[in-house]
């Protein structure tokens, strides 16, 4: 169960991309600092920053550098998993590698824009979280998404404006389409008003 | 750091100080401005808002100069209706802090102590809503004696210790005692009754209220004050020794009072003298406090009214 | 040698505290009588109304009458001794300013015998007497003083020319004032002599309250344990002090009780009551309005606590008897 | 309206409430209830004999409950569908609207709600707005004066099809007012009630004065506001035309409104902002434009569909730019007012917009789900071996566990929703959770506590909340202590009793254990088992008089930045009160206690690799460290 507990013999090679956000990040910390302290990190074959790790160039950066370091795992310390998990998984998986094996370190949103008052105690959180990614990184799986049957068919809870519209427009699109109303008469507050802005039209 | 030495800005001072944390939460909305009567009643330019605004825009000179700074007795009828939350009158408190601080004093025609009939009890100390009087030990006559003082830049002129100092040694020009008693004075009619209203100066908003007590005929007579806090159960005891028929005390709702407890303090020295009428069972009701809202529109006409028709009563059998 | 001045004492309506305290001058009595004869005394010597009625109108130079006037006998004698006299003198609360029996004007004359003879709980019976002005008794018609419905000070009932407060004045005023008026140094007629002019506040030398302090419920002096350094009313307690006329030589502040009132109200006041009432109300914790009630109900007995010594003088008494 | 009744496509179900919301994207089980009309939909042709017969008259809702409406009705003339329903609340059971229905029988006494279950690919949620009540606001006297009315009222007393047929009076007297006042922000930018902006009120008083103001010319308007807010396109131009109709804007927020007691007229006290001066003017009637809040029902709905609300009360989307119509959970989208107040083009839009948004799955024949599901290693499950455990079931908030004694338990990854209940709860460390396990998380553990781990606070925090929450607080700029170590989690469920043992062994300075408020789980009750744990973990350190406060539990939504950042400072200042030497002793101390309640822990698969790694991970960052 080698893919379960996460631990493969396969030796890992791990790039680590340190993002500058701009000034975001590099106007607190230097990410020159996290790169070095990164590059003695067990099994960090290639650390280095870029601009914008999000932009073009920056995933550029990162396909090219998994041929040519032959990287099995990717590190980018940047910002939330919130924000760009979803940019970073499409760029490795581009560059052949398995999209669950990329990693982020948020130190961008939970670092630099919390530590403004305190740049020191930035660069040591931002050398820590990128640590700790590397090591989740190091014990990371490939994993596959499961797919799942969808019902075509879809339900419009309220029928108002807005719900009338959202299932009219489902319909025209050839969706069949419940669309339930607590109300005895759809319509909502809509049908209550007497003439509507800007084009003075009747509400109903 | 670059911000260890940035010059202090006026703003900054007024929000180092409790209450004036809020200050920059103000969207110029005008509520407190109509909320508060001053500018009606008072001073045309009296306007909290713009205050505010004198703060925000560093003008420190013309806000210390700003009668807002100066008038503000702290009601805080203001601060439950701010929609932004805003401790407004703490706001004017922090500026006029800076402003004494900077050598201003305020323009109000303020109480004053007649230490030759001061006793030093500290009743006055416990009455002020602004902590304005304080007890301080001074040499009279080779003997350290205790006497009031009163800070006049917290003192907001409403007269409240005035009417608890128990010696009179407390007084403010237009309503000392010997000004008020000299003004009960009513035609006695045989067949009419005579009325004394001591009304306070904030508990009818509107013009329309303020022409209503004027419609009285000679009977009704009409005292104001800046406060029901300035009336004491001994004053409206000697105005009926004086042969007055009713006293009829009107003071603002509790909560609304301009002297943030006057009315309070009123409704406990009414309610005290009433228990003791009661208690003696002298049962006639020739003393009455009202306290008017400022949404009670024409109440003080059905007051005065109601009053009236009570003494007509009491007169009738004989 | 002129001849000696008359002094007269005469007890009204009143405990005969007042009389205690002529006694208590002691050895000094005997160098007043080196100096004063005194004509009349029934507290101490046997006289008869009828060796005042004797005497020459004006006859006498000073009495000092005590007590308040309760009855048709009290007030006879008040008018009575106001002829035969040069100078009367209210002599304490009672009779200046009604005192103790004052307070009977809470009540009318028939609820008080109600009390006194049918539901004091002492009573094995009611009986339902009640005092009766003449009744026929074997040995002819006998008479009782009437009980009057209202309690008056002295001054109310004839014309007085000096008050002199206390229940009773304390010694040393009594002395300085037999003085006074032996020698003639008595001030205008009118004045309230043996006493201060400044309160009760302006002697007493506890620690006053600090800024700030309000009072959210009161307590009555035997249901706290009372800081003897303290004003009272920074207790919680309510004191008579800041109204008050001093000269009495605080024994109730030193004895750690509040002041009750006795010398009635300092220079200036008309009405001790009404205005000690607005002393106190000022000093109420107003911060919640719905307590405000309940701290006022904690004032056990305003008009006897407001008024114990002054109520018979007070306006409130005199419109309910108008 | 009428066109959605006619799509052949939409199947339109009035008077019908939604119960119960389960499943996933693509595969929603939904539980509808049809409430009961007691008029059998088929056979009622509108035609409102029954409700002109009936002799029960209560308040319409529809009609902000100025008009009446019979016990047996339709909303409104125009209702769609046009079927009457009985409240059953005023009936008086006459039967009076059986005979009248005569024949076509659709009146059933009998019927009852009924429940029914759909499947569903995608959910779009469009539950709209609910009105403010300014009765609360005493300053204006709503409820007291009768002159003093809603903009909604007016809405219905403005309308041809209102109770008045259009003709608007004023209620204390029938009479026509003549001038009249609206006043803007009623309840909303307002920290009292409601912080937000209501979005449409600027340009809903507009058009009802613009309205009034063709009806009548002479009418005299006045709109008193604090800011007009006219974004959109054409909006300016409306608000020029209404001024140059002689509608007048007095910007200056009213505070207070005084009724003649004998005219019933009223005055309004406000600060004429642009005089600087306080006015006072004379009106026949006010109307207030009252602030959208959600409906009142939104907590219950979202707990149904198991969707964050924003602060306010809103449902609140994935991202409030990228994607504003995606509630967190996958499948389910937002639409309208519900999602926070908008007026109808931003609505009609967003409608579109969500309907999009759905479409991209219900067009698909399959959707791909995250693989962060749970596994069983079934040689380490007791139930193998025939003992009786079921805990992983039992704390399952899907179902997704397949467990009966005798076999090894075995997830149905098609239910796992990937919380991690199941792994951290089950006792013999049989489950795992992909991308989540326990190796990855004690390696990252590890390298966060490599250096003077008593100065670091280690916060676990769940992915949808207080990960959000984190994150808001960086966004916003609030800025805590930098001695925080964050881990992320999926939910607070899957916070192991052993990780934070093992922080404590590793010498943590303090542990923050943080997830989402119960209301808001992402995974309907995993909080509640998280929590579960973390009071027992409370329980225990305060047996081993821990210092209170080096362990910390604090619910915090995606949307309290400012909650996550005090929490962080409250929990600094803790350790920021005790002497280190305290501190370090203190630690010492309990290391011996957590170590002893770790002892199945090294024979989780993986874990012993993980430990191995790490320590050569805490020599590399030592070094480097020290070198720097």
């Amino acid at each position: 169960m080698s893919d379960i507990t996460g631990y493969e013999n396969e030796e890992p090679r791990i790039g680590v991309y340190i993002c500058h956000c701009g000034s975001n990040i590099a106007g607190v910390i230097d990410p020159k600092e996290v790169v070095s302290f990164s590059e003695g990190l067990p099994g960090v074959v290639r650390a280095t920053d870029t601009l914008y790790a999000c932009a073009d160039s920056g995933q550029k950066l990162i396909k090219e550098d998994i041929k040519k370091y032959n990287l099995n795992r990717v590190v980018v310390s940047a910002c939330s998993v919130r924000m760009h998990e979803p940019t970073f998984r499409a760029a490795v998986a581009e560059a052949g590698l398995n999209p669950f094996l990329m990693e982020m370190a948020n130190i961008r949103e939970q670092c630099t824009w919390a530590h403004g008052h305190d740049p020191d105690g930035a660069l040591k959180k931002a050398k820590d979280l990128t640590a700790s990614a590397v090591a989740k990184a190091t014990f990371l799986t490939p994993l596959d998404m499961i797919t799942v049957p969808v019902t075509q068919k879809a339900l419009v809870i309220g029928a108002g404006v807005a719900g009338i519209s959202s299932a009219l427009d489902l319909a025209e699109q050839g969706i069949e389409t419940i669309l339930v109303e607590k109300e005895p008469t759809i319509g909502g507050v809509m049908a209550q008003l007497n003439k509507t802005f800007p084009t003075m039209d009747c509400s109903i | 750091m670059s911000h260890e030495n940035t010059i202090e800005t006026f703003a900054d001072q007024v929000k180092a100080i409790p209450g004036g944390e809020h200050l920059e939460m103000c969207y110029s909305c005008g509520t407190c401005v109509s909320k508060c009567m001053i500018q009606q009643k008072l001073e045309p330019e009296y306007n909290p808002r713009r205050l505010l605004r004198m703060v925000m825009m560093d003008m420190r000179k013309e806000a210390f100069e700003s009668p807002t700074t100066w008038y503000c007795s702290q009601c805080d009828l203001c601060y439950p209706a701010c929609p932004q939350e805003i401790h407004i009158s703490a706001v004017i408190a922090a500026v006029k802090q800076l402003a004494v601080e900077a050598g201003y004093s305020t323009p109000l025609s303020t109480v004053s102590v007649d230490e030759s009939l001061c006793a030093g009890c500290g009743i006055c100390v416990m009455a002020c809503p602004y902590e304005a009087p304080h007890l301080i030990q001074k040499e009279v006559d080779g003997v350290m004696d205790l006497f009031s003082e009163v800070d006049e830049n917290r003192c907001m002129s409403c007269g409240i210790c005035v009417a608890a100092c128990p010696l009179g040694a407390i007084s403010r020009k237009g309503v000392s005692n010997k000004e008020i008693i000299k003004q009960i004075k009513v035609k006695k009619q045989k067949s009419i009754p005579s009325l004394v209203i001591f009304i306070c100066d904030w508990c009818l908003r509107e013009d329309d209220d303020l022409s209503i007590l004027e419609s009285y005929p000679a009977n009704v007579r009409v005292i104001h004050i800046p406060c029901s806090g300035r009336i004491d159960p001994q004053m409206a005891l000697l105005a009926l020794r004086a042969g007055i028929d009713g006293v009829l005390v009107c003071g603002c709702r509790p909560g609304e009072c301009h002297y943030q407890h006057g009315t309070d303090i009123t409704t406990c020295k009414m309610s005290l003298l009433d228990t003791m009428i009661d208690q003696i069972k002298l049962r006639d009701h020739r003393v009455k406090f009202v306290q008017i809202g400022t949404q009670e529109r024409g109440r003080i006409r059905q007051e005065i009214d109601s009053m009236l028709e009570t003494l007509n009563a009491r007169k009738e059998p004989h | 040698m002129h001849a000696k001045p008359k002094l007269a004492f005469y007890w009204a309506a009143s405990c005969g505290g007042c009389e205690i305290t002529i006694t208590e001058l002691g050895m000094r009595l005997v160098d007043v009588s080196e100096i004063a004869d005194i004509v009349f005394w029934p507290a101490a010597m046997d006289y008869k109304y009828d060796d005042v009625r004797s005497m020459k109108d004006n006859e006498i130079d000073f009495t000092f009458f005590n007590g308040a006037i309760r009855n048709s006998e009290n007030e006879e004698m008040a008018h009575l001794l106001r002829k035969k006299s040069k100078i009367l003198i209210a002599f304490g609360s009672c009779s200046h300013m009604g005192g103790i029996p004052g307070l009977a004007n809470m009540f009318d004359i028939e609820s008080i015998c109600e009390r006194v003879f049918d539901t004091m709980p002492s009573l094995d019976e009611s009986k339902g007497t009640r005092p009766v002005i003449k009744s026929k008794m074997p040995e002819g018609e006998i008479c009782l003083p009437e009980l009057y419905n209202q309690v008056k000070t002295l001054a109310q009932v004839t014309e007085v020319d000096y008050f002199m407060p206390g229940c009773p004045p304390v010694v040393d005023q009594v002395w300085k004032v037999f003085n006074a008026a032996l020698e003639g140094k008595l001030p205008p007629k009118g004045s309230v002599i043996g006493a201060d002019i400044k309160t009760v506040c302006d002697v007493c030398t506890r620690k006053k309250v600090e800024l700030g302090f309000k009072v959210k419920e009161f307590h009555r002096p035997h249901e706290i344990e009372l800081d003897p350094n303290l004003c009272f009313l920074a207790q919680g307690v309510i004191c008579c002090g800041p109204v008050t006329r001093a000269g009495c030589g605080l024994p109730c502040l030193n004895g750690n009780m509040p002041c009750r009132g006795c010398y009635g109200p300092a220079e200036g006041i008309e009405d001790q009551g009404a205005k000690l009432a607005s002393a106190i109300a000022a000093i109420i914790d107003t911060d919640d309005v719905e307590a405000l009630q309940k701290t006022l109900a904690s004032i056990v007995d305003p008009a006897g606590t407001f008024y114990r010594f002054s109520l018979a003088d007070s306006i409130i008494s005199q419109m309910k008897y108008k | 309206m009428v066109d959605a009744a006619r799509q052949s496509k939409i199947d339109l179900r009035a008077y019908t409430e939604v119960e119960r919301v389960e499943g996933f994207v693509g595969n929603f089980k939904v539980t509808l209830r049809e409430k009961a009309k007691y008029v059998i939909a088929d056979r009622c042709n509108g035609c409102g004999d029954c409700s002109s017969v009936c002799p029960i008259e209560v308040p319409n809702y529809f009609e902000l409950n100025i008009a009446p409406r019979k016990a047996i009705y339709v909303p409104m003339s125009q209702s769609v569908p046009l079927i009457y329903s009985i409240d059953m609340d005023a009936c008086i059971k006459c039967f009076k609207c059986v005979e009248a229905c005569g024949p076509l029988e659709a009146i059933d006494f009998s019927q009852e709600d009924k429940l029914v279950t759909e499947d569903i690919g995608a959910i779009v949620v469009a539950t709209g707005f609910s009105h403010f009540d300014p009765s609360v606001m005493e300053e204006y006297g709503y409820g007291k004066f009768p002159n003093v009315i809603t903009s909604m009222e007016m809405e219905r007393l403005n309308n041809s099809a209102g109770p008045t047929a259009g003709n608007l009076i004023r209620p204390s007297d029938n009479k026509n007012p003549q001038k009249l006042a609206f006043i803007n922000c009623v309840g909303s930018r307002d920290k009292r009630f409601n912080e937000g902006c209501s979005n449409f009120c600027c340009m809903y008083s507009i058009k009802n004065a613009v309205l009034l103001k063709q009806m009548n010319p002479k009418v005299d308007i006045t709109i008193y506001y604090m800011d007009i807010r006219t974004p959109s396109k054409g909006y300016e131009e409306f608000y020029d035309r209404a001024r140059k109709m002689g509608i007048h804007f007095t910007q200056g927020r009213p505070s207070l409104i005084t009724e003649d007691p004998e005219t019933y007229n009223l005055y309004v006290h406000s600060e004429d902002i642009a005089l600087g001066e306080v006015i006072e003017h004379e009106y026949d009637m006010i109307m207030l434009n009252t602030a959208a809040i959600p409906q009142p029902d939104q907590n219950e709905m979202s707990s149904v569909l198991n969707v964050a609300q924003s602060p306010g009360g809103w449902y609140m989307e994935y991202h409030p730019k990228l994607r504003p119509m995606d509630s967190p959970t996958d499948g389910i989208f937002f639409a309208g007012a519900c999602q926070g107040p908008k007026d109808i083009p931003a609505s009609v839009a967003q409608g579109s917009a969500a309907a999009s948004r759905a479409g991209r799955i219900l067009h698909s024949k399959e959707w791909e789900i995250e693989p962060t599901v749970a596994v069983v290693w079934p040689d380490r499950c007791v139930s193998a071996d025939g003992k009786s455990c079921g805990l992983c079931s039992k704390a399952c908030p899907y179902g997704a566990v397949d467990y009966a004694k005798g076999k090894a338990a075995e997830i149905i990854t098609a239910k796992c929703h990937g919380c991690g209940a199941c792994v951290a709860e089950c006792p013999h460390d049989a489950i795992t959770q992909l991308h989540f396990t326990d190796a990855q998380i004690l390696a990252q553990m590890r390298a966060l506590l490599a250096e003077e781990p008593h100065k670091k606070i280690l916060a676990f925090r769940c992915h949808w909340c207080s990960y959000g929450g984190a994150d808001l607080a960086g966004t916003s700029h609030f800025e805590y202590t930098a001695n925080e170590r964050g881990m992320r989690v999926m939910c607070s469920a899957r916070m192991d009793s052993d990780f934070i043992y093992e922080a404590y062994r590793l010498g943590a300075g303090a542990v923050l254990y943080s997830g989402c408020h119960p209301q808001d789980c992402h995974y309907i009750t995993g909080q509640l088992i998280g929590a579960k744990r973390a009071k027992r973990l409370s329980t225990i350190f305060e047996r081993m008089q821990m210092t209170p406060g080096r362990f910390r539990i604090a619910w915090i939504s995606a949307a309290e930045g400012d909650k996550y950042a005090r929490v962080l400072n409250e929990m600094q200042a803790v350790l920021d009160n005790m002497p280190e030497e305290q501190l370090l002793e203190e630690i010492e101390r309990l290391k011996p206690e957590v170590t002893k309640r770790l002892r199945r822990f090294p024979n989780v698969p993986g874990v012993q690799e993980a430990m191995d790694f790490s320590d050569t991970m805490v020599t590399a960052i030592t070094t480097k460290e020290s070198a720097a």
